[in-house]
């Protein structure tokens, strides 16, 4: 059973906002009504950059509010798209008159959302593109009418590449094919160990057995691709490396980026161990790590599990990843 | 056929009729509203309805709309700020209900202006949900109306645009209750499968009342159907 | 029960460090047989910092290597001290000929090999001094003769200050005097809703009643002033607050360094419910939050709960703590 | 009493003798110590114990160590290296044995020289333990074989350095097995209070070892008593 730090969970997600923007005073600004979080200094004369979906992801995605990455976020319920509305008031506070770069991953609600604010943007003429993040292998069905590959921690790969072209004065265009492309090539899998819970429910949204691992996991509790045995730190990393490095096709000489992400319940000490599996693993293979970040960044409340995100890194990528970011989650 | 006939203008306060008449019904129906959403789907969409009706009322306070145009945008912006995928296709078919109003100044618009304007709605929502009729969703409702407006208005110069409404509404509430007949292939209940036989779909029928709102702000009497609905 | 992500337990530290130092390969480097982690490029000319302890804390002590904070930590097993050698080791490392400064957790078995590797290092003509961080006000009995207070959270910020001292080229007294001043101005007070787990472990360390929540439970799972019943997120952060703000003799115009630190086990959603209470509270009370730090510093594994640091501030200490910070769990 | 006639010198070879001695009572008698500690402590001591010695090996083999210094050295920091109280403790006491040999260059000290030493180590295990005799520590084998080392030497000035050490092994087995009849004050041990009765403290079994070892090293016999401990 599982207790929670919460006054009313229904004033969870304004509250924690707050919080949020309380401690960094600095940084970000808060629209309470919409839930939206802005930079304090809104940027001029740059293409925004909004992103956001449902809570319970932290620090996704108001953690990656600040110079260098997303202008706005803006937060829905507990693992639950915002209102149009809510996307509509986002959209308009990104907006410094060169257009606004929506970063949306791909859940039906969230689409929806936030290609009708989209659309009704227009009528302010403002000019909006959205960048779909569909990095979620374990959900690659190639079934063209189905909902495609659900979005994970590429996100965060897109968003910060984003931010940096658009902070370089990139054009819409250019910011939206610089993000497209960062979520065709990432591609990322997750496992758990257990479910996350909800803030106010006492029991975690799934259970396994002892030896049971989730594989392909999704960050809303979804299932995956089954349960396969439990196994070490180095078996459950290459469980998530093996499918990535066919699907991207991974040679002798290449260069990653690489992300793995602790899923809310995951300690330091193991994300390190499946950050010290995977490099090994890929150096046995002759590929390059060349930039990684670990850390709990994409989160589904405090589900004990983690993902690992791969993407091939070329030097657009690299120069734009190095560019300087000062969010409450990332900063260089 | 000439809209600018008498019988076939919608009367002056047409806006503010609708609109009220909608809320009514959607507030008094509510409850059974979310009971079928919990029989075949996911249970919310009683409080999706109480929701857009809360924002109703307080856009009405803000905004005090007088002409048709406002009164939709009051609605349409009050959808929008709903969840579910309800509140975002219903927003959007508002919307385009309230640009009927664009060219009518402070008028209603016609009853011609009135039926594009919800075929416009439909494609909307077509194109944003991609339910096709017999999905099981509000479409199921909407589509029919629209066809039996059209037909009522076209078959004959007489009728009136009261008339046509009465055979939309007709034809609307056909549709969602036949809905209960199918299995739901779009929105939540479409995850419950088999179950959702037997229930009629709650936004099919939320949409059938949005028809007979409209039948009820153009006839004067201000109350929508609401009965057949269990 | 909860499984971890684990090789061989016996493995588990040099196999986290080895991970973290791959993750960081232009800040951090390891000198595995003693588990000290120092910066990749290490410094000249300057006072050095050497932390540790025990694992299970992270990122305590090895995030925060890096300039601008420590020069090296040590790493001891879960929850036990570095041996002498391997303290020797890491001070040795972290002299750049003008002396070492050891910030240490007050534990007898940290304090004992902490100083022992001071004396050891004496004949290496390496001068030494210790700074104890002991700001656990639960373990506050007022008994001279007892172990006195536990080092917890403000361990940050001593490891913040003394290094920006230590940076900007203070000398090794001035460097330890004010990592003293501010370890004898900060108190922190923690609680937890459940305990952590050892890895390779199945069960907690400790079980709770539903509702109960032990405050003034240390950073290993040792008991606290109590138990007391559990409350919403509003009442918890109070529970912390009120005992700080009598010792620390709190008033109106005070300003006041923050830390609201995650246990380990505690989503980002709970911690932003606890920081903006915390802001709510104290600006009723006339006090000012001039500078906090909201996140998971000093954990207990993935302990369930959090803990609350305060310690007034002065400009000389606002200055420090702005000072630029390169590490990798503190960058700005 | 001149340290330099021959029957006050320790032989060629003590430092060696008395290391590898007491590197054989240490392994011999790791279960049994860290039953004891099993008992009236956290049961880490036989680990400790072994880990210290497995540590010596390494040491020995990478240095190779003549003098007597040497070989305290390769003894001091192995115990160096391990957790638990009794490793710093036994760490700088063995720094403090080594340290006897400074002055001795490629020689043995004397016993006098050892003895100052082990009267140095107990201040220096004290000044960082902050036991006192009868806590049930180390301390209480350890001040009973100094005191009875220093009284024999002193005593009589034809005593040899094998019969003082003697004297002092005895006074350290009696120490040690006297620690059954208290309860811990210091250590991991004074955690489980009254539980502590009757059972020897595992650290001042160690000690007594110590002594045990210098004693055969000393007399040429390479072989402590450990039959006492159980
Ligand atoms: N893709 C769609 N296209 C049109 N209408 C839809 C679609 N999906 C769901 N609906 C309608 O929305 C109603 C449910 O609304 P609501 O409960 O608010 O949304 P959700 O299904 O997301 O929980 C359904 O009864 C159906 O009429
Ligand atoms: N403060 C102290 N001073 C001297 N000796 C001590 C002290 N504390 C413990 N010891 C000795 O150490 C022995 C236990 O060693 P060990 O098990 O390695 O340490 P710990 O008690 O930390 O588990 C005890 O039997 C006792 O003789
Ligand atoms: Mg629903
Ligand atoms: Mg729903
Ligand atoms: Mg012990
Ligand atoms: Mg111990």
């Amino acid at each position: 059973m599982r207790r929670s730090i919460v006054n009313d969970p229904e004033d969870l997600v304004p509250e924690a906002l707050e919080g949020l923007v309380l401690s960094h005073p600095l940084l970000l600004a808060l629209e309470a009504e919409h839930r939206v979080v802005t930079r304090r200094h809104r940027a001029t004369d740059k293409v925004g950059l909004v992103s956001g979906g449902g809570s319970g992801h932290e620090p996704l995605h108001a953690g990656f509010v600040g110079t260098g990455m997303l202008d706005v976020a803006v937060a829905g319920a507990v693992f639950a798209s915002p209102t149009a509305l809510q996307v509509l008031a986002a959209t308009k506070a990104a907006d410094a008159g060169r257009g606004v770069v929506q970063i949306v991953k791909n859940y039906t609600g969230d689409v929806l959302n936030f290609r009708i604010a989209g659309e009704i943007s227009g009528d302010d003429a403002i000019e909006t593109e959205i960048v779909l993040v569909d990095d979620d292998l374990a959900t690659d069905t190639g079934d063209a009418d189905g909902p495609g590959r659900r979005g994970t921690a590429a996100t965060v790969i897109v968003e910060k590449l984003c931010g940096a072209a658009a902070e370089a004065g990139a054009s819409l265009a250019e910011v939206a094919a610089i993000g497209r492309r960062a979520a065709s090539r990432a591609r990322t899998m997750s496992l758990a160990l257990s479910a996350g819970t909800h803030p106010g429910d006492a029991e975690p949204q799934f259970a396994l057995g002892d030896d049971e691992v989730e594989l392909g996991v999704g960050i809303h509790g979804e299932r995956g691709r089954g349960r396969v045995p439990f196994r070490d730190a180095d078996g459950l990393t290459e469980l998530l490396l093996e499918p990535l490095r066919e699907e991207l096709e991974l040679h002798r000489g290449d260069q990653v980026l690489a992300i793995v992400n602790g899923l809310g319940g995951t300690y330091p000490l193991e994300l390190n161990l499946v950050a010290r599996s995977l490099h090994h693993h890929l150096a046995d293979a002759g590929v390059a790590i060349e930039r990684s970040l670990v850390g709990s960044y994409v989160t589904s409340l405090d589900m004990h599990g983690i993902s690992i995100t791969l993407m091939p890194l070329d030097d657009e990528q690299s120069r734009l990843w190095d560019a300087p970011v000062r969010t409450p989650a990332l900063t260089w | 056929m000439n809209d600018q006939t008498p019988s076939r203008t919608l009367p002056a306060g047409f806006g503010r009729a609708f609109v009220l008449t909608l809320r009514e019904a959607l507030v008094g129906s509510a409850d059974e509203l979310g009971d079928l959403d919990r029989r075949a789907g996911d249970g919310d969409f009683g409080t999706n309805v109480r929701t857009a009706m809360k924002h109703l009322d307080r856009n009405l306070e803000a905004d005090e709309p007088s002409r048709y145009r406002e009164w939709l945008t009051a609605l349409y912006m009050a959808w929008l700020g709903v969840g579910g995928t309800s509140g975002p296709l219903f927003g959007m078919f508002f919307r385009d209900l309230a640009k009927a109003g664009e060219e009518a100044g402070t008028a209603a618009p016609t009853i011609a202006q009135f039926t594009d304007a919800l075929a416009a709605g439909q494609a909307t929502v077509q194109r944003y949900g991609e339910a096709k009729v017999g999905d099981k969703t509000m479409i199921d409702s909407l589509d029919p109306a629209v066809t039996a407006l059209r037909a009522a208005l076209e078959a004959d110069a007489e009728t009136t645009a009261v008339e046509a409404l009465f055979a939309a509404e007709d034809a609307a509430v056909a549709g969602a209750t036949a809905t209960a007949q199918t299995i739901a292939r779009r929105g939540r209940a479409s995850y419950v499968g088999d179950a959702s036989q037997g229930v009629i779909d709650p936004g099919s029928a939320a949409m059938a009342l949005v028809i007979s709102s409209a039948r009820a702000g153009a006839d004067g009497s201000g109350v929508a159907n609401i009965g057949w609905i269990a």
